[in-house]
This record gives structure tokens, C-alpha cells and sequence, in this order.
């Protein structure tokens, strides 16, 4: 992501490539639609929409500036609050705000409160820091349920979207209208987070991440510089919450609680924090297997637990992390090297997820289920989940590819091997 | 190529295989049910599925209803109201019209005003919400709506029956009343106040204590505090862990009282509780599990024994939503008033329903879709003794009836103004 | 008055052990390797849920000593093959790699165990009443928690201070480069005490599990209290944790008598506050209902204004 | 007498009850190049943590071009036009080396914290930064993350950093320290040549570079400055032969 080399030449060309990405998203997220027609489909995108503007406001935080924060959701829950508040003031009449701008509303009252916690907790970084996060998180969590007029309690606030004033046809009856403001957001928040990163706030998030002590003698207060960064980050996890808030119209506590903020923390890391696109990756993975995985199988936080564990084991850097190491190796036009690698160990790798899935299922199956002594379906299989079968398979399907993919994962890594010392020698 | 168009071909891609629609429905009548069946409440949504299971089982055994079955489709809401109305619209996607939920009043609210906005702005298209739980008094009364039946005895209407039952204890002369810090303790203690105060004017409170939801890990402190007021029982709304170590911290500090509970006999509560409750734990239900011995009812014992035998899990979860049954049985007769599976006619059909139970009649009252059925209050009691047959959760602990609140008299009055469609 | 009293203080004592035992580990673990364990109170649940089980076979005695050594020996595991294979990528990777843990504790014990409570009860040779002061009875098993977790104390002070091991473990907690500049075998250390730091956790589980209710959400709904614990009382010291522990326990227990909100404060100046919404909310908040979240607020006052602990030799 | 440029009056700093500095009095004359010598734990870096504001003063007074900055915030001090490098290489490790030199214009040219203005169209700022990378002979490795770099490149740019900012006062500690002959050559060849006109105070251990570099040398030992003037006579300084230098230089 450098924006700074100086092309000339084409400019049409250039400004594809320079732009092609953005173009691209926009496509997407205006014409995910025209494929995805059911309600239940559109509400699960609006979700990812919201999910990739949360996300990525809190990899503001953790990415670009090094802030391990466990409660982020405070400014999206507070956010939608003050959103839905703002609502029901439309509602009631004097204030002629429309709907389309309404997020904003959620977004700098997010920001008034990041201006504040931010100065409170960024003078130090790391564990103080995430303490200190965790601490703030527990306190508004808590004082939810103590200050019902604002909260609205257990059963939270809700109101009604469809106002008076928009600025547009739309009239946010349907979910297909809310989707295509959700997007419209997700887009410009995008584009303002994405150039933040290239202003000179952005570059110092980064240098104060980097290296704290020596931010100061470039001139920089550290303590301000996280502020700033802190605040601006509150203010789109603030919009985020705005949009939860016309989305869902109603927001309750669990909302600003810590689960939220574990939330966004798996989906900005699973996707990885070192690239600007990691966070969206991961918030469209994780909101899919949050909502459609449970549909699907009762294990599926242990799934979920596992994909985690695993990211964190082997891929620090994330899916985007997995996908940015092939760059120069298809730039060196080298992936074929590497192609009958993964071709090779993706056999082993199935059959070791078919095992532990066959494992964890029967488990699920005999453990948890409505009726262990009913027959189970896997694949269109029926069997018995207390038969000797169903076990010796599963755990000769997990022997079996275990062994086989420590074996190929190996010879991927002689080729991996192979290919950094062309490259080296390529660069030299 | 470049390694950037490579990747938005592979995104592509991706997009396009999740286009998949959702299943049509087949040719049954599916009542969705939303609930936790992951996480930490998973063990309740869980019960609670077991037990609409066991009688779409037992209605299909008989022939189903309108000739068709019935299927009750699941749906995960972890407890959020967030999910719920993602799950919500998944069920309606999947041309599912009832709805049936019941843990957490904010999932509860959360349906209730999503399905009123649902069904103003899809006015062709409604679905119906049944409440099995959530025992909040607005949602039939300020917040009432055409589209919510609750099956549940409200907040008021457990505190009357519990009141109904003090008022002919003369020997309980001090009460302390110990809730939760959020609406729902707060309900509960208004309304023992209030109703104590009119039923029974010579009772003193003498304590009144909110304590945080969930976050109270001893608490001792709690009972020293009822311990110094000398009161001679506690009435509490808690559920959960809030219940059982209060009521464990008791028995420790050997604090001789009486629990008055809404949720004593709850999924997983009298294993936590055991022993501690022995003679002390009270609940208020319309069901538990000794009634059909105590008032000589085998079919309704068989009717249990059934459900122990197969979704039990050993004993460990047993049968507790007396009202599931009741619910699944006017829902088939409403839908046989109605003569199809159309919300409308079978909210219509529903209002001012009677059906009589092993245990007396209910009735939905037509004008804010509250179930008004007697409630027992009981007591748990060492299984053999005093006619106790069955226990519950595996902890050789059952219930006995205390005493019978009439249908009538839990009845409470509702401000209820509710807009109705045309017929 | 005078027994609310002498109760309150018995309370505050016991409950202060009982977290005292559980943050021990994590005072030692998070001094010495900074890892701030997400984990650390599923394997207190662990603890639990293990004595549950050997109590249900060979008895609760044995369940004693046998669940923390498992735990104690799942930990060392952990460190092992987990956290040392992460450690490279920095403590961010290493937290995340424990919250990631903790997820599939839990799942693990929903699998095994179900997801309702089970029945772990208290040892029938400890259920009775120990002594009755005034009307309050005190049970046998609450004294007997109080005898585990003062010699649990006593034992971990004779281990730091006098024994070699003990002394490394010391060194490295407020040195933790300067051990292995020394030769000391730091990764095993490391293990050791990461191992040594989830058997006393488990300790608290086995004693405190059926004291309290043995469910799969134990763990969570303990919640990150005792990170409170370790900031409050510091880097590196035990005995900060448990002053600390004491402190909180005190806090917590006395809070709940307290029945006093900001209005009556203000009453008693002779003010009256005519506020409505959000100020009426919190006017009316009474000091008892505050208790279980002064342990936060005291946390974060503690981290901008102190950050060392009261008794830290250093910052994190 | 000359223009002052760096004053220390009377420095004293002492950690618990041991006195790291006593007394230090220090003159460094605008335009100079001043290095600083003196055994180990004399207290070299002391002096610079302390003038750069990352330590506090115990007592005394610090006074950059006639205002004092004792105690003040080391951000503070560097917007006084005071800048250093560290003794361990301190560079932004994961930032391309053109990021690093940029970062520290910033301030130097206006920026502040500016969230409205995007680097890349920043064209003075940008031709500035191309400047510094070429007065330190890494235009070639511009897009290169810093901490990848080799170690003699990574010091080029922590002086880069350094004097990028126009800072009048430069502060280098050990800037050579760890390098091989021919790489210590370039690199006194690389500060002769990015601190003209400015004020260079340098903490060395190798006495060629030292003798190289230096207009002026002060001699600190315990503390304290035993001795301060050009390098010829500092060879020649009998105390400070026995104090310090000894076979060293002969």
C-alpha cells in the first residue's frame, strides 16, 4: 500500500489501477443485491457491512497504532445509543434531521467520548493500556443496566426508522434499503479510514506503534498522538453503531458489553492487523460463521474456538497476512513452484478436518443434541453416532491425516525454502 | 495478471457461490423457535426445544393438525437480541409465520417490536410471536400487541400468587426482599411491595436490596444482611447463579428462612441448589412434577414419565414448562378454529380461547393476549416424603404443593389499548 | 450491629483468600512472562469440575490433591506446546492465544460435562455447622476454605523464599532478562510456573467449586476480576496480591451494607436534587448496588494513577 | 566569546543515593563539533538523557540557545530544535525507510497532526524527504521496512531521523558503535558531511573518530568534566591521560 510512487504514463490506466480497488468494492457492495434477494441474506450482509466499519476502526487502534483495546464496543454501543435516541427525537417532531445522515449523529458523540477516555487511558501502551480498556469496558458495561433512562434496561431502546426526512427515495420499510445505506456507509467510511492511514496522523499512529520512544525526539507528543488516533477510531466504531442502531432498531446493553468487544477483536485479528484490508476479510469470516455456522451445527463455537487458536498458532499475520506473503512469489512468477505444494498437503488437510468434524459432531451429537439415541446425518449419511464405526473412521480419517500432512507440509516448506532464495538472489 | 486482479477473480468467485437460496417449505406447519442453543444459556434453549419437540411428537402421533404436521425448526439466538432479528427474518425467509421464544425479556421485546413492524410494513405477509417465558408485564400491557400471546404468568401475577399464599401464613411477620439490580428485579420488588402492603398491611419489610446482575460471586454479605433483620422469609426474582449461591450462602450461615422464588425449580437450579433448599426453596409455577400424584392425574404422569424417558438426558433435565403443553395444545385448536396456518385467523381464533387442563381451565384473554392459569405454590421435599414421588435434576429433592392460587385470582387488571386488523 | 459486623470481617476474609488464591498464579505468571492469562479462571473451572469427577469416584480427599496436579500438569502442557510456539510473535499473539484457549475450556467442559450445573457437593465430614456466634452459624467447610488458602499462602511463601527454585522464580519476577543472562534454565522455568501458577487456580476450583456452583460459566463469570487483583496489588508481588485480595474482599463485602446514594449525600448538605432522567439514575444508585464494579473502577484509578500497584517493584 | 549554542550549569542527577552527575558544567559553542569521552559509567549517557529531557534533572540548569529546558518534555525539547539518536538503534522498524525520514519532517514543516492533508500529494515535503535519503545514500532503498535493513544502514538512517528535522543541535550517542573500520569510515564521513552547520555533540568510544570528527573534546570521568578543549590538547593532557586515555591513544 504505497501511494507514493509517482507513475506517469497512461492516466487513465494509472487511475484504474490506482482507484481499481475501491471501484471494485463499490461494485460489490452495491451489487451483491441483484445475486443475494432473500431478507434473511440482506440482513446477514447489512451485519457484515457493519461488522467491516467496526472492524476496521478498531484496527485504527490495534493495527496502525498499537492499542490492544477490550472495549471498543463502548463506542459502538454509545454510538447507537445516541443514534437511536436521535431517532426518537426525529420522531417526536422538532428536529428535521434525515435519516440518511442520521449515523453521524452516533459517530461524533463517539468521538466526543473518545476525545475523553482516550485521554484518560492512551498515556501508556501495552498491558496498562489494555487494562485499562478492560476496565472502562466493565464500568460503562455495568453502569447499562444502573442507568435505565438512558439504556432503556434490559430491554433496551427502541425506536422507529422509518422518518419524516430522507434525502433520498428510499423509505427503509425494507431491508434491501437499509442495505444500500449501510453500504453507502461501509464505502466512505472506508475511503476516510483507508486515507487517514496516509496523512501524517496516520504515519505517526504508526511511528508511535512502532517505536514510542523515539516518537518524541521527531518532535511528537506520544500521549496526543494515541489521543487523536483513539478518538478518530471511536468515531467510526461510533458511526458503526449508528448503523447497528437504523439496522436493528433497537439497542440493548449487550450491545456496549464485552462480548462485543471480544467480538471485533477475533474478527480485526483473524483478518489480519498489518494490512489495511485484513479487518474486512475477517469481519466478513467471522460474522458468516457466527450467524450461518450456528445454523448449521451446534459446535460451532468449538469450530470457531479452533479457527482462532489455529490463526493465532501459524498465521499471526491473518488471512490478509496468508495472502500478502504470495505477492512477491507471484510477481516472481514462481507459484507454480508452490502450487503441487498445496495441492499435495490440501489432501492430507481435508482429511483430517472430515475426521475432527465427524469427531466433534458425534461428540456434539451424543453430548448436547435433542435426542442422542435418534440416527445421525452427515452428508446425506444415516448412522448411528454410538457405533464403533463412526468412531474408527473418524479417528482413522485423523491418523491417518495427520501423518500424511506433517509429511507434505514439510515438503512445502523445502519448496517455500527454495523459492526465498531465488527471490534472494533475484533481488541481488 | 497481477496478484491483486487474481485476488478479486478468487473473490468473485466466492461471492458467487454463497448465493444460495433457502430451502422452500415443505408440507408442514413449522413453528420457529429462537432461542439460545449455543453459549453460556445454551442449557436452557436446549430444555426448552426438548420440550416442543416432545409435543410436536405427541401431536403428530395423533395425526398432526389440518393434516399436517408439525415441525419445529430451530434457530441459535445466543441469548442476543441482535441475532434474533437476524434469525427472525431467517425464519420468515424460510416461510415460516409462528414464532415462538421465551429467554431474556430484551430478545422478547426486541421480536416484539421487530414483528409489529414486520407486520405493518408486510401487511400481506404477518407472523405471529408465542411467549413461553419472558415474564415481562408491559409486553401485554402498555407495550401489548396483536401479534404476542404470552402463555407465561407475568411478573404481577406470580407476586399475587405468592402474596395470595403469604396473606394465610400468619406466621410470617418479616419479609426481605432481595433482587436484581435491572427492570425485572425491579418489577419484582414493586410489586411485592405493593401487593404485600394491601394483602397483608401488618408485614414489615424490613429489608429491600438490588444487588448486580450475575456479577456477585459471595454472597455472605448479603445474607448477614438478612441475617441482622430477622425476617422470616425472602421473596426474590433471582434466576440463575443469582439464585442458587444466594440460596447455598444461606444454608451455610445457617440463615433459617424461607425462599420465596419464581425460578426455584429453573433448568440446572435445583442441582446447584440441593440440599441448601431442602424444606426452604419455594417456587410459583402453573406445573411441578408431584401435581399428578398429589391430585391423582395418570394421564398427566404418564405424560411425564414419557418425557423422561426420552429427552431427559438421565433425569438431569426434566420435564418443568407445565405452559409448552398447554401453549402446543391451543395452538393446534386454534389453527383448527381458524381452519388454515394464517397468523391472522389464527390470532383471531386464539382470543378468548378456553381449554380446560389436567389442573383446571386456562383462558387467553382476548383483549391483551394474557393466559390467565392458577399457580401452585411448592415447596422442595425430600423424595418418599409427604407424598413427593419424583425427583428432579437427579438430586433425590422434588416439589410439594403448598397451596393453589385460582385462575381468577392472578388476574391482573391491563391498561392494554390494542390495534387489531381487520378480520 | 456487632455481629453484622464480626460476620462482615469473617466474609471479607474468606472471600479475599478465595481470590487470593486464584491470582496468585496469575501475579506469578504475568510478573514473570507477561502474559496476561485469559484462561486462567477456566482452569480454576477445570479444578472444579475435575474434583467433581474424582469425587464421584474415589472421593473428595484424594480429589484434593489429584485435580491440581492434573491441571497443574495440563498447564505446563499448554506452555509447552502453546504459548512458547507464540511467543515469538509478542504478547499480543499470547493473550490472544489464552482468550482462544479459554473459548475451548469451555467448550471442552460443555461437551464432557453438559451445559447444566452439576451436583459437586461439599464433603459430607465438612457439612455441618463449625461454631454459632450470636445467630450466625459459621460451617465447617468455610473454615476449612480459610485453613486451605492460609497454609496454600504459607507453603508458596517457604517455596519463593527459601528454596533455590524459589529464589530463581523471585529473580526472574523482577528481572526477568537478568535470569537467563545467568544460565538458568528460563523456558523451564517458564513452564514450571505456568504449570505451578494453574494448579493453584485448580486449588481454588476444587475448594471454591462446590462452595459456589460448578458450571460451565464459571469461568466467564468470574470474569477478569482477578486481573483487578494483580494490578491492584502489583507486578511481581505476592504479597501485593495479597493485600490486594484482602482489600477487594473488604471493599465488596462492606460496600453491600452501605445503603447510601449520591441524593442522600446531597441531602445530608441539605440539597435536594429535582432531576429527572439519566442524573435521577444516577442519584439514586445506593452505594451497595456499586459493590461488584468498584473493583473496576479501582482498577482503572489504579493504572492511570499508579500504574506499579501498591506494592509493584515495577510497571508492566 | 562565541555564540552558545548547548549550556549546562551546574548539572546534577543521582539515582536513589547514587550520584551519577556532580556539578556538570558544560559550554557547546554554535557550530561545533563537541564529543564527549570518558570511561564507562562516567555517565556519557546520562548527560544526553538528560539534556534531551528523558531523564529528570536533579538540580541545575540546561539552556538550548538561551532558554532553558531542564525537565520540560523530550517533545517539547526537540521542538526547540534539540534532536538525538540512541546508543541502541531506534528506528520505526516495520515503516519503509522513506516513512521513517518522512515522519520526521513532519513537524519541522508545519504538519502537526494533520488527519487533512495526504502525504503522498505533498510535494515539498516529499522532494525533502528525497533530499535527506540522498545526503544519506539510501534513495536506493526507500521502500525497504527499516528493520530489515542491514545494521551500518540502519544507523545511517537513525541519523537521517536525526538531522532530517533541521534540529540546530544534534545529539549522536555511539553513532558507531558495533560498525567494521571500512563502515565507521563511511559513516564519519556521512555525519561530517549531514552536520554542517550545525551544533554536533557526539558520545565515542573509538578515539580515531573521535580525534576525526571533534572540534572540541570534553573528558568526563565520575561525573564530572575534568577537562574541555581541541583535541590536540586533550592528547596532550596529562590528567586526562591518566585518567582516562593511557595507552590508548599512544
Amino acid at each position: 500500500m504505497n501511494c507514493d510512487k509517482y507513475k506517469n504514463g497512461n492516466i487513465a490506466m494509472s487511475l484504474l489501477l490506482k482507484y481499481g480497488a475501491w471501484i471494485g468494492a463499490a461494485i460489490i457492495a452495491f451489487g451483491l443485491p441483484a445475486i443475494v434477494r432473500s431478507s434473511y441474506g440482506l440482513s446477514l450482509l447489512s451485519q457484515v457491512g457493519i461488522a467491516i466499519i467496526f472492524a476496521l476502526s478498531y484496527n485504527m487502534l490495534l493495527g496502525q497504532g498499537g492499542m490492544l483495546s477490550f472495549g471498543h464496543a463502548v463506542f459502538y454501543g454509545l454510538g447507537g445509543f445516541l443514534t437511536i435516541h436521535v431517532i426518537n427525537i426525529i420522531n417526536g417532531g422538532s428536529l428535521p434531521i434525515p435519516l440518511e445522515l442520521v449515523p453521524l449523529a452516533g459517530g461524533f458523540g463517539a468521538l466526543l467520548f473518545g476525545i475523553v477516555f482516550g485521554w484518560i487511558s492512551t498515556k501508556r501502551a501495552g498491558t496498562t493500556f489494555a487494562l485499562i480498556s478492560l476496565g472502562i469496558g466493565e464500568l460503562i458495561a455495568s453502569s447499562a443496566l444502573m442507568l435505565p433512562s438512558f439504556f432503556g434496561g434490559e430491554e433496551g431502546i427502541s425506536g422507529d426508522r422509518m422518518l419524516e426526512t430522507t434525502l433520498t427515495w428510499f423509505e427503509f420499510a425494507q431491508q434491501i434499503d437499509v442495505y444500500y445505506l449501510i453500504a453507502f456507509w461501509m464505502l466512505v467510511s472506508m475511503v476516510f479510514m483507508y486515507l487517514l492511514t496516509q496523512t501524517p496522523l496516520g504515519r505517526l499512529a504508526n511511528a508511535v506503534r512502532d517505536n514510542p520512544v523515539r516518537t518524541p525526539f521527531i518532535g511528537y507528543d506520544v500521549h496526543r498522538v494515541r489521543t487523536i488516533q483513539y478518538a478518530l477510531s471511536s468515531l467510526f466504531a461510533g458511526v458503526a453503531g449508528g448503523l447497528f442502531a437504523i439496522n436493528y432498531e433497537i439497542l440493548t446493553a449487550e450491545t456496549i458489553g464485552a462480548i462485543e468487544s471480544g467480538n471485533v477483536l477475533m474478527m480485526t485479528y483473524i483478518g489480519g492487523v498489518g494490512h489495511f484490508f485484513g479487518p474486512i476479510l475477517g469481519a466478513v469470516l467471522v460474522t458468516f460463521m457466527q450467524i450461518s455456522l450456528s445454523n448449521i451445527t451446534h459446535a460451532w463455537l468449538l469450530y470457531f474456538g479452533l479457527l482462532f487458536m489455529g490463526m493465532v498458532l501459524w498465521a499471526p499475520n491473518g488471512l490478509a497476512g496468508i495472502i500478502m506473503v504470495h505477492e512477491p512469489v507471484w510477481k516472481a512468477k514462481l507459484m507454480k513452484k508452490l502450487l503441487p505444494g498445496y495441492a499435495l498437503a490440501a489432501i492430507p488437510a481435508l482429511v483430517l478436518f472430515l475426521g475432527v468434524m465427524i469427531l466433534i459432531e458425534i461428540n456434539y451429537h451424543l453430548s448436547l443434541s435433542i435426542n442422542p439415541d435418534a440416527p445421525m446425518h452427515m452428508f446425506g449419511i444415516e448412522f448411528d453416532a454410538r457405533a464403533p464405526v463412526a468412531w474408527g473412521i473418524s479417528i482413522v480419517l485423523i491418523v491417518v491425516g495427520f501423518v500424511f500432512l506433517r509429511r507434505t507440509v514439510k515438503t512445502l516448506n523445502r519448496s517455500w525454502q527454495e523459492i526465498t532464495q531465488i527471490m534472494k538472489k533475484g533481488a541481488d | 495478471m497481477t496478484f491483486r486482479k487474481l485476488c478479486f477473480i478468487l473473490a468473485g468467485i466466492a461471492i458467487l457461490s454463497f448465493a444460495a437460496g433457502p430451502a422452500t417449505a415443505a408440507d408442514t406447519i413449522k413453528l420457529a423457535y429462537i432461542d439460545p442453543l449455543s453459549g453460556g444459556f445454551a442449557n436452557v434453549g436446549d430444555a426448552g426445544q426438548k420440550h416442543f419437540q416432545y409435543m410436536a411428537d405427541i401431536i403428530n402421533g395423533r395425526g398432526g393438525v389440518l393434516g399436517k404436521k408439525i415441525e419445529i425448526v430451530p434457530f441459535d439466538n445466543k441469548i442476543s437480541a441482535k441475532e434474533s432479528l437476524i434469525q427472525l427474518k431467517n425464519a420468515i425467509d424460510q416461510g415460516i409465520v409462528f414464532i415462538t421464544q421465551g429467554n431474556g425479556s430484551s430478545v422478547a421485546g426486541a421480536l416484539i417490536e421487530a414483528i409489529n413492524k414486520h407486520n405493518k410494513r408486510n401487511p400481506e405477509n404477518p407472523v405471529l410471536y408465542f411467549n413461553y417465558a419472558a415474564v415481562t408485564p408491559a409486553f401485554t400491557e402498555e407495550k401489548c400487541s396483536f401479534w404476542h400471546f404470552r402463555f407465561d404468568a407475568h411478573v404481577d401475577m406470580k407476586i399475587a400468587a405468592i402474596t395470595d399464599y403469604i396473606k394465610g401464613r400468619s406466621d410470617i411477620k418479616k419479609i426481605y426482599l432481595i433482587n436484581q439490580d435491572y427492570v425485572f428485579g425491579h418489577a419484582v420488588r414493586d410489586a411485592a411491595i405493593s401487593m404485600l402492603k394491601e394483602k397483608r398491611p401488618d408485614i414489615e419489610i424490613v429489608g429491600n436490596t438490588l444487588h448486580p446482575l450475575i456479577k456477585v460471586k459471595d454472597f455472605s454479605p448479603y445474607i448477614a444482611k438478612i441475617q441482622a433483620s430477622g425476617a422470616d422469609a425472602v421473596i426474590t426474582g433471582n434466576w440463575g447463579a443469582d439464585q442458587s449461591l444466594l440460596v447455598k450462602s444461606g444454608k451455610d450461615s445457617g440463615l433459617d428462612v424461607e425462599w420465596y422464588t419464581f425460578y426455584g425449580g429453573g433448568l440446572g437450579s435445583p442441582a446447584a441448589i440441593g440440599a441448601a433448599g431442602e424444606g426452604r426453596l419455594k417456587q410459583v409455577t402453573e406445573w411441578h412434577n408431584a401435581l399428578s400424584t398429589e391430585e391423582n392425574q395418570p394421564a398427566d404422569e404418564k405424560f411425564y414419565l414419557g418425557y423422561q424417558e426420552k429427552y431427559s438426558d438421565g433425569g438431569r433435565a426434566p420435564y418443568y414448562y407445565g405452559r409448552i403443553r398447554t401453549m402446543m395444545e391451543m395452538f393446534v385448536l386454534a389453527l383448527e378454529k381458524a381452519g388454515k396456518a394464517e397468523p391472522t385467523a389464527v390470532a383471531f381464533a386464539l382470543e378468548d380461547m378456553q381449554y380446560d387442563t389436567p389442573y383446571g381451565t386456562v383462558t387467553m384473554r382476548g383483549f391483551d393476549h394474557q393466559l390467565i392459569q392458577p399457580l401452585y405454590i411448592s415447596t422442595m421435599t425430600k423424595v418418599g416424603t409427604q407424598g413427593v414421588k419424583y425427583d428432579v435434576e437427579n438430586t433425590g429433592l422434588g416439589w410439594k404443593t403448598d397451596g393453589r392460587v385460582e385462575a381468577e385470582d392472578t388476574a391482573m387488571p391491563s391498561p392494554c389499548v390494542m390495534k387489531r386488523p381487520k378480520k | 450491629m456487632l455481629e453484622y459486623i464480626i460476620f462482615s470481617l469473617l466474609n471479607s476474609l474468606l472471600y479475599g483468600m478465595l481470590l487470593f488464591m486464584l491470582s496468585s498464579g496469575l501475579t506469578l505468571i504475568f510478573s514473570m512472562m507477561g502474559v496476561l492469562n485469559f484462561a486462567h479462571a477456566s482452569f480454576f473451572m477445570l479444578g472444579a469440575y475435575f474434583a467433581f469427577q474424582i469425587s464421584v469416584y474415589i472421593g473428595f480427599w484424594p480429589a484434593l490433591i489429584l485435580a491440581p496436579l492434573i491441571v497443574g500438569f495440563l498447564g505446563a502442557l499448554v506452555e509447552r506446546y502453546g504459548l512458547r510456539t507464540v511467543h515469538k510473535y509478542g504478547h499480543v499473539a499470547e493473550l490472544l492465544f489464552t482468550v482462544g484457549l479459554a473459548y475451548l475450556i469451555e467448550e471442552s467442559v460443555n461437551l464432557i460435562w453438559g451445559r447444566s450445573s452439576v451436583d459437586y457437593r461439599v464433603p459430607d465430614a465438612l457439612d455441618f455447622a463449625a461454631f454459632t456466634l450470636f445467630t450466625t452459624d459459621l460451617s465447617a467447610y468455610r473454615v476449612f476454605m480459610l485453613v486451605i488458602s492460609v497454609s496454600m499462602f504459607v507453603v508458596l511463601f517457604l517455596i519463593l523464599t527459601r528454596t533455590r527454585i524459589g529464589l530463581i522464580i523471585q529473580a526472574a519476577l523482577t528481572h526477568p532478562d537478568g535470569v537467563s543472562a545467568l544460565g538458568h534454565n528460563v523456558p523451564g522455568v517458564f513452564m514450571l510456573v505456568f504449570g505451578g501458577g494453574c494448579s493453584l487456580a485448580a486449588l481454588a476450583g476444587v475448594i471454591g467449586g462446590n462452595y459456589l456452583v460448578t458450571e460451565p460459566a464459571m469461568a466467564a463469570q468470574l470474569g477478569p476480576i482477578v486481573f483487578v487483583v494483580v494490578v491492584v496489588g502489583g507486578m511481581g508481588s505476592l504479597t501485593g496480591a495479597f493485600v490486594a485480595s484482602l482489600l477487594l474482599g473488604t471493599l465488596q463485602t462492606f460496600a453491600v451494607g452501605i445503603e447510601y446514594s449520591l441524593s442522600d449525600l446531597l441531602a445530608f448538605f441539605g440539597v435536594t436534587m429535582e432531576a429527572g432522567g439519566i442524573l435521577k439514575d444516577i442519584w439514586r444508585i445506593q452505594v451497595s448496588h456499586t459493590g461488584p464494579i468498584l473493583p473496576y473502577l479501582f482498577m482503572v484509578l489504579m493504572l492511570i494513577f499508579r500504574p506499579k500497584g501498591i506494592m509493584g517493584k515495577r510497571e508492566s | 566569546m562565541a555564540d552558545i549554542a548547548l549550556k549546562l550549569k551546574d548539572v546534577h542527577k543521582s539515582f536513589g543515593n547514587s550520584k551519577i552527575i556532580n556539578g556538570l558544567d558544560l559550554d557547546i559553542f554554535r557550530g561545533e563539533r563537541h564529543a564527549i569521552i570518558g570511561p564507562n559509567g562516567a555517565g556519557k549517557s546520562t548527560v544526553f538523557n538528560l539534556v534531551s529531557g528523558f531523564y529528570e534533572v536533579s538540580s541545575g540548569d540546561i539552556e538550548l540557545n538561551g532558554k532553558a529546558i531542564a525537565n520540560l518534555e523530550p517533545y517539547l525539547i526537540n521542538r526547540q530544535g534539540l534532536c538525538r539518536s540512541f546508543q541502541v538503534t531506534n528506528i520505526f522498524p516495520k515503516m519503509s525507510v522513506f516513512e521513517n525520514v518522512r515522519c520526521a519532517l513532519f513537524r519541522p514543516m508545519g504538519y502537526r497532526h494533520s488527519f487533512w492533508h495526504l502525504c503522498g500529494r505533498q510535494k515539498k515535503l516529499n522532494e525533502k524527504t528525497e533530499e535527506v535519503l540522498e545526503k544519506i545514500h539510501m534513495s536506493d532503498r526507500r521502500d525497504i521496512p527499516a528493520g530489515l535493513l542491514a545494521y551500518a544502514e540502519q544507523r545511517a538512517l537513525e541519523i537521517g531521523i536525526t538531522i532530517a528535522g533541521e534540529a540546530n543541535v544534534i545529539l549522536l550517542d555511539e553513532p558507531t558503535a558495533g560498525m567494521s573500520h571500512s563502515e565507521t569510515d563511511r559513516a564519519v564521513e556521512l555525519i561530517r558531511r549531514v552536520t554542517e552547520d550545525k551544533t554536533l555533540v557526539v558520545v565515542e568510544h573509538d578515539m580515531s573518530v573521535v580525534f576525526n570528527l571533534a572540534d572540541r573534546i570534553s573528558v568526563l570521568v565520575y561525573g564530572e568534566i575534568i577537562a574541555t578543549d581541541t583535541p590536540d590538547n586533550i592528547r596532550n593532557n596529562k590528567e586526562v591521560q591518566e585518567a582516562y586515555l593511557g595507552q590508548e591513544v599512544a
